[in-house]
């Protein structure tokens, strides 16, 4: 279970937000919303444990993250506005490369597997660069097929995917949840998940 | 005492250029550092002083 | 309970000190003015009075009374400086990485002041402006560190992080300067070059260690006075959105 | 639970707190595990952070840094030709007697081999901050400090090490006796790991920083010099016949040193870099 309690947010001078406090449990989902500069992107790298609250703590089990390191670490997936590929790798060793990073390795067969279910079948091989935006974004969603964990942070997964692979993507986080996974997200677009346990958390006031 | 007069005190046995060049050197670097630190606390102070008038006056405006 | 203790003493660290150490350090100032006048009166009155010539170098070695001071504060600055970053660094103390800041220009000038008191001190002793001494090449690459950390917390925009990262630097610093300084003298004696070396008469080198220990002490309270000015600005610049800074009989004025 | 909990979501108050997740019967399949997931991976019954994957995660890195040089072969060439052309600069700026180069061999080679060093630290972490990657890192299972470790031991793979390869050539150049120019590589060989070791660090408090190139070389060229002073000073006692033993390890004691602090510091200066 994740817990935040009265986190505030300082970005230079200014206090981003304050006193922002939620539970979220296995196989919920929460939404965090609030316009440009709210502080989204920030709560989210709080939740992560890469920067640090102003005020406030965040726990994982009851145990405070700071604490519990690398052991929080492998239990998280952080997916950022960055993609973490690399333009000179082909999709396949970007999947795979990144899944080791993580601590996570996988077999050729499986990061393969996960590429063709994100529909980039026949392109696993090609370097990224060549890729588009959506194709780019398929390839490092594909992290959440491979490495298994069960609190998901995703900033902004919709960007540059299209209709298929929004639906694709919605599938995956459906499961993962169902699965007892646990989810935070931010999405200026609608996310049509099936689930019924999403909680909102609107940054703005 | 060392010196018998001013002037020798000054000559510093031609050693003159040498021993004032330090003397000086280090007498006008530490007058100049906390020179430049209570301008520096003065400078932030103006700052500060303008920034607060400027928000006093928004407020007046927006009350008004 | 203990999480809360803990968060209550970042707290205190963390928000109440500057607000409290402002003043404070406003009323200490002055008493640590007044201490490096009546210090350095004294030294210089040892320096140029009671200190006889010198039977070799003549007058010229009284540059000495605030060469060596000035090296000493250099290298203690720089200790201070990193304990203070590393307590900042350990508990995540707001304070206490601005007085590292703030020290950091005062070391430099100390480096400076050595190297240069070197420079002329060395002139008429060894004919030449500069020679490679071991004391003074380390003195060098520690006036080097001193900018290296300055110019790093000043190409930092968010004064958090320019703490932090002055403090990693402040401490791979005070981890290196030992071993600097034992490979410069290893060098040194290698190629035998030239070195300061003193002997004197142990009465001559009482009046000498006198008067160089009350010109360090000036140095001493002349360092802790413009440091404290210093901090003073930095809180001001720092914490101008506090609301305490805007009580303040200087800023209501 | 005595924590103050906030706005308490709607889906909450299906999880009971704390052992929530294997009470549910929907997610009892993994009983013997708390990971909840019917998709179990890498990942075993907590034990992750032993020693063969902490290791095979240090591979990974250095085959990655590596691939991702050969794929982009020109950057580590750069940094080579750097070197070649420095230290062939000298001689046209001190003039051809072979006596006079001798002796300024050792410090010529080494100055030139800090300084391909330093150009070369700044992709050191630049690109993987720029795509994400280090935060990925930062957020990996496997601790910071052994993924920075294989980025350091792939930097010297692809700088240090060729540098060390292609000295002897050089200093063929300044008519280094064969015994003298053994002596240059082994201190090479011990030295560079340290420069990488040491720019890490100043790569990683500048990274993202104004200016960042030229403040790393401030930043780190000061505290290159006693692995300057050894690294010349061996080759130097070689050519005067005193026996470079003594140079050689007190470097592999810098080594030891850095190699011990180096990647701590690294990854400190890193999580600053990234808040």
């Amino acid at each position: 279970m994740l817990e935040a309690s009265n986190l505030e947010c300082v970005r230079g001078e200014k206090s981003l937000f304050r006193d922002v406090s939620f539970r979220l449990a296995a196989g919920a989902c929460l939404m965090v919303q609030g316009a440009n500069g709210s502080g989204k992107t920030s709560l989210l790298r709080m939740l992560c444990g890469l920067a640090q609250p102003a005020q406030g703590e965040i726990r994982w089990d009851g145990e405070p993250i700071r604490k519990l390191a690398e052991d929080y670490r492998g239990e998280l997936l952080y997916c950022g506005h960055a993609g973490a590929l690399k333009d000179d790798l082909t999709a396949l060793e970007n999947a795979q490369i990144s899944a080791t990073l993580a601590g996570a390795p996988v077999a050729e067969d499986a990061a393969r597997q996960a590429l063709r279910q994100l529909g980039l079948k026949g392109r696993e091989d090609l370097p990224a660069r060549v890729l588009s935006a959506g194709q780019k974004r398929r390839v490092a969603l594909s992290r959440l097929l491979l490495e298994k964990r069960r609190l998901w942070v995703l900033d902004e997964p919709l960007t540059a995917l299209d209709k298929a692979a929004v639906a694709t993507l919605c599938g995956v986080i459906d499961a993962h949840l169902a699965a007892g996974g646990m989810a935070v997200l931010t999405s200026h677009q609608d996310l049509p998940l099936a689930t019924t346990r999403i909680e909102q958390l609107r940054l703005d006031s | 005492m060392n010196w018998g007069s001013a002037s020798e005190f000054f000559a510093m046995g031609g050693h003159a250029f040498y021993v004032w060049g330090s003397f000086g050197a280090c007498a006008l670097l530490m007058l100049v550092e906390p020179i430049l630190a209570k301008k520096r606390r003065s400078q932030a102070l103006i700052e500060l002083k303008r920034e607060i008038r400027a928000n006093q006056d928004s407020q007046d405006e927006t009350t008004s | 309970m203990n999480t809360r203790l803990s968060t209550r003493l970042s707290n205190w660290f963390g928000y109440a000190s500057p607000a409290t150490f402002y003043p404070l350090a406003g009323k200490m100032i002055p008493w640590f003015w007044a201490l490096a006048a009546v210090f350095g009166i004294l030294g210089l009155y040892i320096s140029f009075f009671v200190a006889p010539t010198d039977a070799q170098q003549g007058e010229g070695y009284r540059i000495i009374f605030i060469h060596v001071p000035a090296s000493w504060m250099s290298m203690f600055i720089y200790l201070v400086m990193a304990f203070w970053a590393a307590l900042g660094l350990g508990f995540n103390t707001r304070l206490s990485g601005m007085m590292a800041t703030s020290l950091a220009p005062t070391g430099a000038l100390m480096a400076f002041l050595s190297l240069w008191t070197g420079a002329l001190w060395g002139k008429p002793m060894w004919g030449t402006w500069w020679v490679w001494d071991a004391r003074l090449t380390s003195e060098l690459i520690l006036f080097f560190l001193y900018i290296g950390f300055i110019a790093l917390q000043s190409a930092i925009d968010d004064p958090r992080r320019a703490d932090k990262a002055g403090a990693v630097l402040a401490l791979v610093g005070v981890v290196n300067i030992p071993i600097i300084y034992f490979s410069v003298k290893w060098w040194n004696t290698l190629h035998q070059g030239a070195s300061v070396s003193l002997t004197r008469s142990p009465s001559m080198a009482q009046t000498m260690l006198l008067g160089m220990l009350l010109m360090a002490l000036a140095f001493w309270m002349y360092a802790i006075a413009v440091s404290l000015t210093r901090v003073r600005a930095i809180i001001l610049e720092r914490e101008r959105h506090a609301g305490w800074v805007e009580e303040l009989s200087e800023v209501q004025s | 639970m005595s924590a103050p909990a906030g706005q308490r979501p709607a889906g909450s108050t299906l999880g009971v707190p704390q052992e929530g997740a294997a009470n549910s019967t929907e997610r009892a399949q993994s009983a013997n595990t708390r990971h909840p997931l019917p998709r179990e991976g890498g990942r075993g019954d907590g034990g992750l952070a032993n020693e063969p994957s902490l290791l095979a995660a240090l591979s990974a890195v250095i085959r990655r840094d590596l691939l991702l040089a050969m794929r982009r072969k020109s950057d580590v060439l750069t940094t080579l030709f750097f070197f070649i052309i420095v230290v062939s600069l000298f001689p046209l700026g001190i003039g051809p007697e072979m006596a006079m180069l001798r002796q300024i061999a050792p410090g010529v080679l080494w100055v030139a081999a800090l300084l391909a060093t330093m150009l070369s630290l700044n992709r050191l972490f630049a690109a993987d901050h720029a795509d994400g990657t280090l935060e990925q890192m930062a957020l990996s299972a496997v601790p910071l400090g052994v993924l920075v470790t294989g980025k350091v031991i792939a930097h010297w793979l692809l700088s240090g090490l060729p540098l060390a390869l292609l000295a002897p050539v050089l200093g063929l150049q300044f008519d280094l006796a064969s015994g003298s120019l053994a002596v240059l590589v082994v201190s090479l060989l011990i030295g560079t790991p340290v420069l990488s070791l040491i720019g890490a660090v100043g790569a990683a408090l500048t990274l993202g920083v104004r200016g960042g190139g030229v403040l790393v070389s401030l930043l780190v060229l000061p505290l290159y010099v006693p692995v300057l002073i050894f690294g010349a000073g061996a080759v130097e006692a070689d050519l005067t016949g005193l026996g470079a033993t003594a140079h050689l390890s007190l470097l592999a004691a810098f080594l030891a040193l850095a190699a011990f602090f180096g990647p701590w510091a690294t990854t400190v200066a890193l999580r600053i870099a990234l808040e």
